[in-house]
Order: C-alpha cells, then structure tokens, then sequence
C-alpha cells in the first residue's frame, strides 16, 4: 500500500494504492492524522486505485470523518472502483459518506 | 457430485492475510465464481482471519489457523477452524454509524461485513475449537438448505 | 465551437471546445453571462480542448473576470492547451489571471 | 532565391476568418515553419482580418481584403491589403489589464497581439489602400534589415 496525498490550500485528495487492511491501515492512518493535525478540515479520498479494503481501512476512514467534521470540515469519497464502492455499501458508510464520480465534483463539494 | 478440497494452514499473524485472501481468490475463480462473488469471498475470509487472531487468539501468533475450501455445484464453502477462545460472530444489527447512540463506535463492523457479504454463516464450538464456515453462491442461486 | 460546462453547487467549469474567434465568441460569451447571472461567483475556464483564441475570446475572459471579482468570486484557468497559453501569455493575460495545471487545482483554489 | 508566393482575395465579412487562417496556415506549414510560428501567424492573420473588417471598412461588407503570403529563406511575410479607411495599427505600449487606470479596457488587444506574435509588423497606407506586411521567422533566426 501507497498513499499519494495532493494538498491544496483548501482541501488535500489523498489516494490509497493497492491493499488496505489490517496490515497496512497504520500508514493509512498516519497519512490522514498528519494532514488533519496540519490543519487540513476538508479530506477527498480518491478510492479508484484501491485493490482490497477491509473493516480496517473503513474504521479509520470513519475516524477520520469524525475528526474533520469536529473541526468544521468534512470527509468524501470520489472515483471509488468497484471494490471500493462494494465495500463501502456492504459497510452502510456510503448513507454517511458522500460517494462523488470524480476527483473535482468532490473537491467542488465543499 | 465430487467435490474439490483445498486446504491452507497458516499462523495467526497479519501478514499472512495476504496469503489467506489469495487462497480464497484462488479457490472462487477456479470455482468459476465471477469477480464481485470472488471479492465478497476474500472480504469475509480477510475480516474473519483478523477476528481469529485478535477474538480467539487473543493477539498475533504463531498458533495455527486453518482454512478449507471446499467446491459446491453452485458454490463455494470456505470453513476456517482455530485453537483459540470462543469468539462471538453474530453480527450487530446495523452499521455502527446508523446506531441511534450519541458517540458512534466502529466496533463489530467486521462480523457486519462478514455477514453481508456471504449468503451464509455458521459457527460453531466443537472441543478446543473453533469453526466458522461461510458459503458463498453463484448470483442467481440460494442456498440449498 | 462548442461549450461544455460542468455545474457544481459552489463552481462552475467552462470548457469551450474548438476556436474561439471573433464569429464565436458570442456563444462564449452568453453561457458565461449565464453562469454569472445564475448566481455562480466563482468560474473556472478549463482551455485543454481549445484549437484557436484570439483577443475576441480574451475580451470575453476579461469581461467575466470582471463580473465575478465584482461578486465577490474569481474566474481562473484550468490545463491550457500550447495555444491557449502562449495566447493568454501574449496578451499579459497569464499575470492576471491564475493558470492552473488541472482542473482540480484550478476547483481547489477556490 | 525564388519566392513562392500565395494569394487569397475574400470578402470583408467574419466567416471568412477560418478561411484566411487556414490560407496562412498551410503556406506557414509549406514554408517549414514549426507549429509554434505558425500558430502565431494564424492568430496574427486572425486579428489584421477583425480589424480590416471592423475597423478599415467599418462592419462587415462584400469589400475585397488581399492577402498574400511570401516565403522567405528563413521565414514567411503575409500582407493584408484593403481599400478601407486608413486605420492605426500601432500596438498600446502595454496590455489593458497592466494598465494603471481605475477601469481596465480591452481596446487594442488586437494590435498588441500580433506584434506580439510576429517578427515584423509594417503598415503603409498606398492611395485609397491600406498594406500591413507582417513577418514571422523560424526559431533562431532575426529580421534581416
Ligand atoms: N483448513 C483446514 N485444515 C485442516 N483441518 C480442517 C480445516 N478446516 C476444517 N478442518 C477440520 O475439519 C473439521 C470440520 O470442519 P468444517 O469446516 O465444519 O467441515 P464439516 O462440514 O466437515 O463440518 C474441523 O474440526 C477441523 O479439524
Ligand atoms: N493578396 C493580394 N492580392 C492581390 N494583390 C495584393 C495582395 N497583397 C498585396 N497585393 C498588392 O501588392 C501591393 C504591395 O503589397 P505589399 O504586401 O506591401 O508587397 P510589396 O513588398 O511588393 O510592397 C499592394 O498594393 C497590392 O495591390
């Protein structure tokens, strides 16, 4: 797993690569952590490059939704694949969770 | 019908996910499952691998996690069986995030997934051991009870 | 000519398609006037599919500049093309407006 | 050396823009000029039409606009001939926007872009005619005097 993040002045994308889950959900973590604790409140995850997803990866997506909405902001999703957006659904979080078709309708959405 | 075996013994250790869920890949496609049953397949054998080593195991390993799949007509049967402590896999009612509760929890949503993603669940508590078997259907057919 | 916009609740993208020239540039002009009547402050000119622009469709970019900043919006540029550039750039334009490389920098910047 | 050249007469009126962009173009692409020089003779072409049109004669009419194009050794020369008003084609020193006035105006975008774009740009008034010459050399070369 690869995290690619694209920081802009008012929101970060962040791109997981490959396989989240219970190995690898730390990094993953770690990577959102940094961009909230950096003053980052408006998240996209651009899950279109996600090979697995596990509860893991959902447990910290959703902390992550907590902490950017504590501080004013918000978390969406754009470009899930199928996997992905599977995942997403079986879990419930996408009626929690804005699922966007594209990079720039979610970073429009704030 | 004849029905086909496959058998995997690994150690209760996270790194061997990727094991398990190619294993399980492996058994779907050559089960002729298509792409999205064979996903739902590795989903829950990932989420239920996890449960073992961290509910009935109580943490990382080298302890043994055994994994068989077995061919259905229609299907595929993926039974998991450990060593460890009996581990609770019903699944809550709904999503942590639909919960009526003023702090939303995470927890238990593994055993959701497990449970959504397959057509069947079943656990069990035999001796020492755990067993939790899961089936999986070609789209189009349920299971023959 | 062709334009193809993309309406999101916060920004629209305008994406003129083919010249923009002194016999088109009405067209170019009257769904940028739309846009800004519509109430959308900020605009965002994606000029990847541009095969000519001449002073006629700077005119109109410099007009809806103008109306947006006036609403408390901005207008900025999204992938130009080697010809929209090097036009943006001849007439100083590049100084005025900003010109980003994607059009989701360009959506970010806002 | 021998001088091609082409010849085009089309109507004063703005439909004819494709027509005469697409007249420089080919003879900018038979003379060898790279993509970027002749783009930038196109968009000069381009704007000496608008302002014949709208400037020389006033509006669009059946008014005759010549242009020919020349190849040099290094480089291309089109002129524009037209029986219309006498019009300046001197270029503003700077862009409107760069201006220091409180409201910023486009007039003289036109002229400031294709001296912009061009090597050369001379214009003459013979008679009742008006004759802009523009010039445009390859990368690397400069005017020859
Ligand atoms: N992967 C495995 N490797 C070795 N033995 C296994 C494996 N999976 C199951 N078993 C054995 O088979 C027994 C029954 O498992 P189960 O999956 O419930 O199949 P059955 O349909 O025969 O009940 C377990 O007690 C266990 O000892
Ligand atoms: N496209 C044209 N078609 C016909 N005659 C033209 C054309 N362009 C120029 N001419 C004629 O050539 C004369 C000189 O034009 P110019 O471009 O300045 O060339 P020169 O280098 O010979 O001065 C003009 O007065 C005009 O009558």
């Amino acid at each position: 797993m690869d995290v690619k993040t694209t920081e802009y002045k008012r929101v970060a994308v962040v791109q997981p690569v490959g396989r989240v889950d219970s190995n690898t959900s730390a990094e993953f973590e770690a990577e959102l952590r940094r961009l909230v604790d950096s003053g980052h409140i408006n998240l996209v995850l651009d899950l279109s490059k996600i090979d697995f997803l596990s509860s893991a990866g959902l447990r910290v997506i959703v902390s992550t939704m907590k902490s950017t909405r504590k501080n004013g902001g918000n978390i969406c999703v754009a470009e899930a694949n199928a996997r992905a957006a599977e995942v997403m659904k079986l879990a419930g979080l996408d009626s929690v969770i804005d699922m966007h078709p594209t990079r720039e309708a979610a970073i429009a959405s704030f | 019908m004849p029905a086909t075996t496959q058998r995997l013994r690994v150690p209760a250790r996270l790194p061997q996910l990727a094991r398990v869920r190619e294993f399980v890949h492996g058994c779907a496609l050559r089960k002729g499952l298509p792409e999205r049953e064979t996903f739902a397949c590795e989903l829950a054998a990932d989420e239920a691998f996890v449960n073992i080593v961290v509910h009935a195991y109580g943490g990382e390993s080298d302890r043994p996690v055994f994994v068989r799949c077995r061919g259905l007509a229609n299907g595929l049967v993926i039974s998991f069986v450990d060593e460890g402590m009996a581990w609770d896999p019903s699944p809550p009612s709904a999503p942590p995030w639909e919960s009526t509760q003023a702090e939303v929890t995470v927890g238990g949503l593994g055993r959701l997934i497990i449970h959504r993603a397959m057509d069947g669940v079943r656990f069990r508590r035999r001796g020492s051991r755990n067993i939790l078997t899961l089936c999986k259907f070609r789209s189009g057919f349920s299971p023959a009870e």
